[in-house]
């Protein structure tokens, strides 16, 4: 990049700051995708990257994408748990296909509002 | 300035002097044992530990490089001191038990028998304590950078580099003269082309010639001093005190405007070795007068004591005269002084040694005042005076102790018998010879010499101190060999001679001069590039040449190539000559 | 009585002069035929000198100067070394051996030399015999005359 | 391409030498094999400090930590983890005398007990990429320095701070640098001394492995402050990993124009050049190490004349260690009133009165957490050898902890509630030191400890002046005729008087500091002398001469049945016994190698 100002600092910073920021385990919004066997059969695999597309189009900071093993209603695969900060109870998302990920992300991770359609029920075991 | 306690004694110092420097001036002994005043404080034996206190923290340093600062107590002797130096003291000993300065300074300290055993390595009474002036005095003094330190650790050793005979070695023997338990020895030998031999030189490039030198002022010879070698040492400046010494100065070539020259350049000596069959320069001990000259003198090298090459006192000293003198193969002429100095020379031996003295003469010549009853006297001391000149000296060793020494072969022509004399030193009296650069100085000064080779003075009788050139006198024995009371005498005259025409004020010069006739002159200039003084000007408006009279010496070479007979010579003109022809013709 | 030559000797005041003075107070012996003439240099011997002494019946001249090198003048000498032999060439034109001319230095120091420097032209000039030149006859004549 | 999870391989020395780059090359195919590559990247990070359990790996943003791995379990780990989101637990750490594993890295006592400033970011980006540095809010104290702070301004801050060197001496730091400011030249220096010669230390080198631009801007900053345009990092050249990094680090931040001509297009230029040590222990010595820079050989001269006065090439010179440099960044950006918050005492008055901040330890020995740890000052030493360290290694007994390397003391167990900072560890005989810390159990013979420390500083004096080349030479002579059972009692009181002259009268810290293991031992535990000398007895059986090795006949017998494994391995056939017998040694012959100890499958064999 050749000699930088004091301003490119920022710029740096600011570009790297959401690999540092996964690095040190803060996010605001956390993503669980089911990736058991029978997720993995039913597309979870798909769903997951649909995710992390969505998250990089909308160039978001605080979201961790997480898989985790089967959540055990293989009938519903494939299934994601959403858990925002400062939300009483994670929710859980089902038969998901790609298009309803992006209203998914947006309705629920940017405005804080649950896709009642979708979701399954409201709350689940603590993942933490 | 700073003033500082030591010991309970005050003293003011300059600020950033060593504690060692202040003590020394406060008279306060503090032990040192890496310590020398040519080179920076190395603090490595830590002997010279000394308790310092200011303000509440008292601490151990060490006095030969700590910089004193105002309002500092120190302790050179404190309990805790005296602690510290006996036990280094007891590892110095423990390690090097025969070294004299470790087993000196050890009794000043009081410390008797070490509590650790030997390293049982360094035993030897010279081994090297580690002390690193050598090293140091090479690398910062010297700045031949050859000795350095190997292996680190207990295993530390002063090494020249690979162990092998550096070629940067200067062999200046700065690091024997230092060292102190004589680890380090020069070796004597023929080593890069330089053969140390007894030389009666000075021993350290810089000396005073003589104490009777004029002006009695040290000079450097810069053929061995360490300086004009590696642009080190420099010792001498800094010790100095006026620092007259200036490394940068060089010889000058200064001209004085002179209206008369005294030239009064001395002899040389014959080189006896030329004369083979008395082994000059070939056996020990054969010396020549003026070197047996310079052991009788009291700041010669030997300090006047008569000592042979090997120290000792001879026991039988020979005295040859007519070395190169008398003799139809080098110089006919007699040297005059010989006799006299060689008589001189064996009153001195009796005097200061009880060796039997021989003198081998061909006629005695005792010529001067009171010479000849130094002569009696001389026999009266039981000289052994023998007729007939020494024809060889030999080698032979007549003490029976191994000590070589030599023999005098000679012709007693007063017993008619042929001796060999026994003798364990030979002086030979050389001849005095015209110096070998005179024909140069002739040709400067336009004099001309003797059939000896000594300058020609105007006169043999009636005028010896000056030359037939005008304003040129000589004096001494560039005039003829002659001793001390002629030359002086000569010498004052040629003086007067001098002074009675600087008093004067003017000089008559003889009216002997060229001329031109301007009326004969055809302008043909054969006469202007002729001149040797060119004293011949061609004036271009009349067309003639004319004669700067001031410049002109009268030599009238150009008055017989003056093919118009234009050009005349006061005082030799054509005229007078041929009249004088005419004369001798009758 | 024998046949005893005239030769006039040119010699430079500082060398040769001198060296013929030497000889004089060294007692040496040597034949008077040389009559000396003193010039300051070997240089100021003008070849008509020469040729008038022989002109005027020198049966042999002689010239010395100092070496060369030793000349007070410097160069006085040199002149001279290329005016004497060119002259020897020429006198044998006028019937004169070029033997009865001589150029020799001698040194102040050399009066040894000089003695035998003399001695050794006379005799050869007297081995020569005298010299007979047609233009001596006409010199007697006036003589005759007064 | 945002890469959803980052798999941080420890890549500090220990763990490379544990073949944990093998490892990487694994993860990376394994991931390749699945199609993860997109999502998950492998990033290779400095030392996270957990020797002990190395080759480890911490999975982020989840911060699972993974250790003890080896190249075989990587295809399972992948699967499980990343494909399936499952935990391997048996990969886990699980603390010892525990059952239940730890999963989350902060969770674990070994990290979560550490205050981290000079390591911050260790673990966390690749030392040998810039940007993740700057990323992680790099260089930002240096541009604050350059913009808004004057020379004196940054030398007052680190005054406050109460900053202290780090290398063992604890000359505070900011005075430091204001006297070599202060010093009028026309050149002034700066060096930062990576020589760490002390057997079992290795801060320095997982600093700078884990995070050399640290050290690099605090290098910087000090040479703005002091006025310096030329830096030297004088690292040892047996750390090949940390030179590398910081060569690569100079270079990419010479790329960056933060060294050479107007950094930040400021009227400040500095370059930074790299001397490698040659191995020798004095080097470590500032006027030692000097001289090396210098190219004459190592040795220390007398610090009458200070270095900041005079120091290379007889120019003020500002020496600091690789810690104290890397602290710099972080006074400047948080302040100094943050930094002081942290540690002991008070320094508004006193620069002496307190230790502020944290200090790095390589914690080694006989403790279950051996590594590198980075604790505040004032933690006392029990906390760090039992919270920390995870206690003392088969339960055995805690004897001593040695702080500070070869020149640093023993502290007994009566003094473990002891806070850790300068004056304390002083007061009781040891040093700060570098930051070594070896812990002794009861199998540790005090007398053969101070023996080994003292044969390493012995080894390495320059043999420059008298006291350290003969003295240490004359002690470790005793201390061996001690451990072979010939020391007399005059031994002691002779090895003492020596101790006390080498340290007062050594030309340098070396020598001055050689004795300090023996003097503490000769303190603390002067009964194991006395056995030594008197009963020629071993308490920590571990002097050969003086441990007899003895089968006990009830164990071989009754639970070895005899089974003469013993009598076959000993190599001097000193046990005496047929098969289905009680064996016993022959005390003359047995040449005490110990091999029948470790072979008896039933403990029959004990030391007295």
């Amino acid at each position: 990049m050749g000699k930088i100002a004091i301003e490119d600092l920022a710029k740096i910073q600011e570009a790297a700051r959401y690999k540092i920021a996964l690095r040190q385990g803060a996010g605001r919004v956390r993503i669980n995708v089911h990736m058991g066997t029978c997720g993995i059969a039913a597309g979870a695999r798909g769903i997951l990257t649909a995710v992390m597309k969505e998250i990089e189009a909308r160039n978001l900071h605080d979201v961790i994408i997480t898989n985790s093993g089967c959540a055990g209603l293989c009938s519903q695969e494939p299934m994601m748990t959403i858990e925002v900060l400062g939300e009483p109870a994670p929710v859980k998302y089902v038969l998901l296909t790609p298009e309803k990920i992006t209203k998914i992300i947006d309705m629920h991770v940017l405005k804080g509002q649950v896709v009642k359609e979708c979701a399954l029920a409201l709350g689940s075991e603590r993942t933490r | 300035m700073v003033t500082i306690n030591i010991d309970g004694k005050s003293v003011e110092v300059l600020e950033e002097t060593t504690i060692l420097k202040a003590a020394e001036q406060a008279g306060v002994w503090i032990p040192t044992m890496c310590h020398s005043e040519h080179l920076e404080p190395y603090g490595v034996c830590r002997l010279c530990s000394v308790e310092v206190v200011r303000g509440k923290r008292s601490r151990i340093v060490t006095a030969c490089n700590f910089p004193v600062r105002g309002g500092m107590t120190i302790h050179t002797n404190s309990k805790k001191v005296q602690w510290l130096r006996q036990v280094i003291m007891e590892l110095m000993l423990s390690r090097w038990p025969r070294v004299r300065v470790v087993k000196e300074m050890a009794e000043r300290l009081a410390v008797k028998e070490p509590r650790f055993p030997s390293l049982e390595r360094d035993e030897a009474e010279d081994a090297c304590i580690l002390c690193g002036m050598c090293v140091n005095m090479c690398n910062d003094v010297v700045k031949a950078g050859v000795l350095g330190f190997a292996h680190s650790g207990i295993k530390r050793e002063v090494v020249l580099p690979f162990d092998e005979r550096s070629d940067s070695c200067i062999v200046c023997g700065a690091c024997a003269h230092v060292c102190p338990t004589g680890h380090i020895k020069v070796i004597l030998e023929d080593y890069r082309g330089k053969k140390p031999e007894f030389t009666l030189g000075p021993k350290t490039p810089i000396y005073v010639p003589t104490l009777q030198a004029v002006p009695r002022v040290p000079v450097i010879d810069a053929e061995s001093c360490i300086h004009f070698e590696t642009g080190g040492c420099e010792i001498c400046a800094k010790v100095c005190e006026p620092n007259a010494i200036d490394y940068s100065m060089q010889d000058e070539i200064v001209e004085i405007e002179v209206g008369q020259v005294l030239v009064s350049t001395g002899f040389d000596l014959f080189d006896a070795s030329a004369m083979a069959q008395y082994g000059y320069g070939r056996l020990d001990n054969v010396y020549s007068s003026l070197e047996f000259e310079s052991i009788l003198n009291s700041t010669g090298p030997t300090g006047g004591k008569i000592v042979m090459k090997s120290g000792k006192e001879p026991k039988a000293v020979g005295i040859i005269h007519c070395i190169g003198s008398r003799d139809t193969n080098h110089h006919a002429y007699c040297s005059r002084v010989c006799c006299m100095y060689a008589l001189k020379f064996a009153h001195l031996v009796r005097d200061r040694t009880d060796a039997a003295i021989y003198q081998f003469y061909i006629d005695m010549r005792a010529f001067g005042k009171g010479y000849e009853e130094f002569y009696n006297r001389l026999l009266d001391e039981g000289v052994t005076m023998i007729r007939g000149k020494a024809a060889e000296v030999v080698e032979g060793c007549w003490q029976g102790n191994g000590e070589p020494s030599l023999k005098i072969r000679c012709e007693d022509t007063l017993i008619g018998k042929f001796r060999e004399v026994p003798v364990d030193m030979v002086v030979l009296c050389n001849a005095i010879e015209p110096r070998r650069d005179s024909d140069a100085v002739r040709r400067l000064f336009s004099i001309s010499k003797s059939p000896d080779g000594f300058f020609l003075e105007r006169h043999p009788k009636l005028d010896p101190t000056s030359t037939a050139t005008e304003g040129v006198f000589i004096a001494g024995c560039a005039q003829g060999p002659k001793d001390i009371p002629d030359t002086v005498a000569q010498a004052g005259s040629a003086a007067a001679r001098i002074l009675s025409v600087i008093a004067k004020g003017e000089v008559e010069i003889e009216p002997v001069r060229a001329m031109v006739q301007e009326e004969y002159c055809s302008g043909c200039k054969i006469c202007n590039n002729l001149c040797p003084y060119i004293a011949i000007e061609f004036l271009e408006e009349k067309k003639v040449s004319h004669v700067n009279e001031a410049l002109c010496k009268g030599c009238g070479t150009c008055v017989a190539a003056c093919p118009s007979s234009a050009m005349t010579g006061h005082g030799f003109t054509d005229a007078q000559i041929l009249a004088e022809l005419d004369g001798l013709m009758i | 009585m024998a046949f005893e030559p005239k030769i006039i000797g040119f010699l430079c005041n500082w060398c040769s002069y001198t060296g013929a003075d030497l000889a004089g107070v060294s007692r040496i012996k040597s034949a008077p035929n040389v009559r000396i003439i003193r010039t300051m240099c070997s240089g100021r011997v003008d070849p008509a000198f020469i040729l008038k002494a022989f002109q005027l019946g020198a049966d042999g001249v002689i010239v010395m100067g100092c070496h060369l090198g030793d000349c007070h003048y410097q160069e006085g000498n040199y002149k001279t070394i290329r005016r004497l032999p060119f002259l020897r060439r020429l006198v044998k034109g006028f019937g004169i051996d070029p033997r009865r001319l001589r150029l020799e230095w001698v040194s102040a120091s050399e009066g040894d030399k000089f003695a035998l420097l003399v001695n050794e032209m006379t005799e050869e000039i007297r081995s020569l015999g005298p010299l007979k030149l047609s233009v001596h006859h006409e010199i007697q004549q006036p003589v005759a005359h007064h | 391409m945002a890469y959803r999870t980052y798999l941080m391989v420890c890549a500090g020395t220990g763990c490379v030498a544990n073949q944990s780059m093998k490892i990487k090359d694994k993860l990376e195919s394994e991931i390749r094999k699945r199609g993860l590559q997109d999502e998950v990247s492998v990033v290779t990070t400095g030392c996270n400090g957990f020797c002990a359990v190395g080759p480890l790996m911490v999975v982020q943003p989840d911060g699972i930590f993974y250790q003890l791995l080896k190249e075989t379990d990587i295809p399972f780990l992948v699967e499980e983890h990343f494909v399936k989101g499952r935990l391997v637990k048996e990969l886990l750490y699980t603390p010892p005398r525990e059952k239940a594993p730890i999963p989350k890295m902060s969770d674990i006592p070994f990290f979560a007990d550490q205050t981290l400033i000079v390591l911050r970011n260790r673990g966390l980006i690749n030392p040998e990429n810039i940007d993740e540095y700057i990323a992680r809010g790099g260089y930002q104290a240096l541009a604050k320095v350059l913009t808004l702070m004057t020379p004196d301004q940054v030398i007052q801050e680190i005054k406050a701070s109460g900053l202290r060197g780090r290398g063992g001496g604890g000359f505070p730091t900011g005075i430091k640098w204001e006297t070599c400011k202060n010093v009028p030249s026309d050149t002034h220096y700066v060096i930062c001394n990576a020589d760490e010669g002390d057997p079992g230390a290795f801060m320095d080198r997982s600093t700078i492995e884990s995070d050399p631009h640290a050290v690099i801007e605090g290098m910087l900053i000090g040479a703005y402050a002091i006025g310096s345009r030329e830096g030297y990092v004088y690292i040892r050249n047996e750390y090949p990993i940390a030179l590398e990094r910081l060569q690569v680090a100079i270079k990419q931040a010479r790329e960056y124009g933060l060294l050479g001509q107007k950094i930040f297009n400021k009227d400040f230029d500095f370059e930074i050049r790299i001397v490698r040590g040659a191995g020798a222990f004095v080097c470590g010595e500032s006027t030692a190490l000097m001289a090396s820079i210098e190219g004459r050989p190592g040795e220390p001269r007398a610090k009458y004349v200070h270095t900041v006065e005079r120091g290379l090439w007889d120019k003020p010179t500002c020496l600091n260690n690789v810690e104290t440099w890397a602290n710099v960044p972080q006074i400047i950006e948080k302040g100094a009133g943050w930094f002081s918050s942290i540690g002991t005492g008070d320094v508004t008055s006193d620069a002496w009165g307190g230790s502020k901040g944290t200090k790095v330890f390589s914690l080694a020995g006989k403790v279950n957490n051996t590594g590198l740890i980075e604790v505040p000052m004032g933690i006392t030493l029990r906390k760090i050898i039992f919270d920390i360290g995870g206690g003392i290694k088969d339960g055995k007994k805690f004897k001593a902890v040695q702080t500070g390397g070869p020149s640093g003391g023993f502290i007994p167990e009566s003094l473990l509630d002891l806070p850790v900072d300068y004056e304390e560890l002083t007061k009781v005989g040891s040093m700060m030191g570098s930051g070594g810390m070896v812990v002794a159990d009861e199998n540790n013979c005090m007398v053969d400890m101070a023996k080994y420390f003292l044969a390493f500083t012995q080894a390495e004096s320059c043999g420059k002046c008298v006291p350290c080349r003969e003295g240490t030479k004359r002690m470790l002579d005793i201390l061996e005729k001690i451990t072979v059972g010939k020391g007399t009692e005059e031994d002691l009181v002779l090895l003492e008087e020596l101790s006390n002259m080498v340290v007062e009268s050594s030309l340098c810290a070396l020598g001055g500091s050689a004795p300090n293991p023996v003097l503490t031992t000769l303190k603390y535990f002067r009964e194991e002398y006395e056995a030594h000398v008197k009963d020629k007895h071993c308490p920590g059986h571990s002097c050969r001469e003086l441990i007899q090795y003895i089968i006990d006949p009830e164990l071989c017998l009754g639970k070895g049945h005899g089974c003469h494994v013993c009598a076959k391995n000993c190599p001097d056939g000193a046990i005496v016994g047929e098969t289905k017998q009680v064996h016993t040694i022959d005390v003359m012959k047995c040449g005490k190698c110990g091999i029948c100890y470790d072979v008896c499958k039933f403990d029959a064999i004990h030391i007295e």
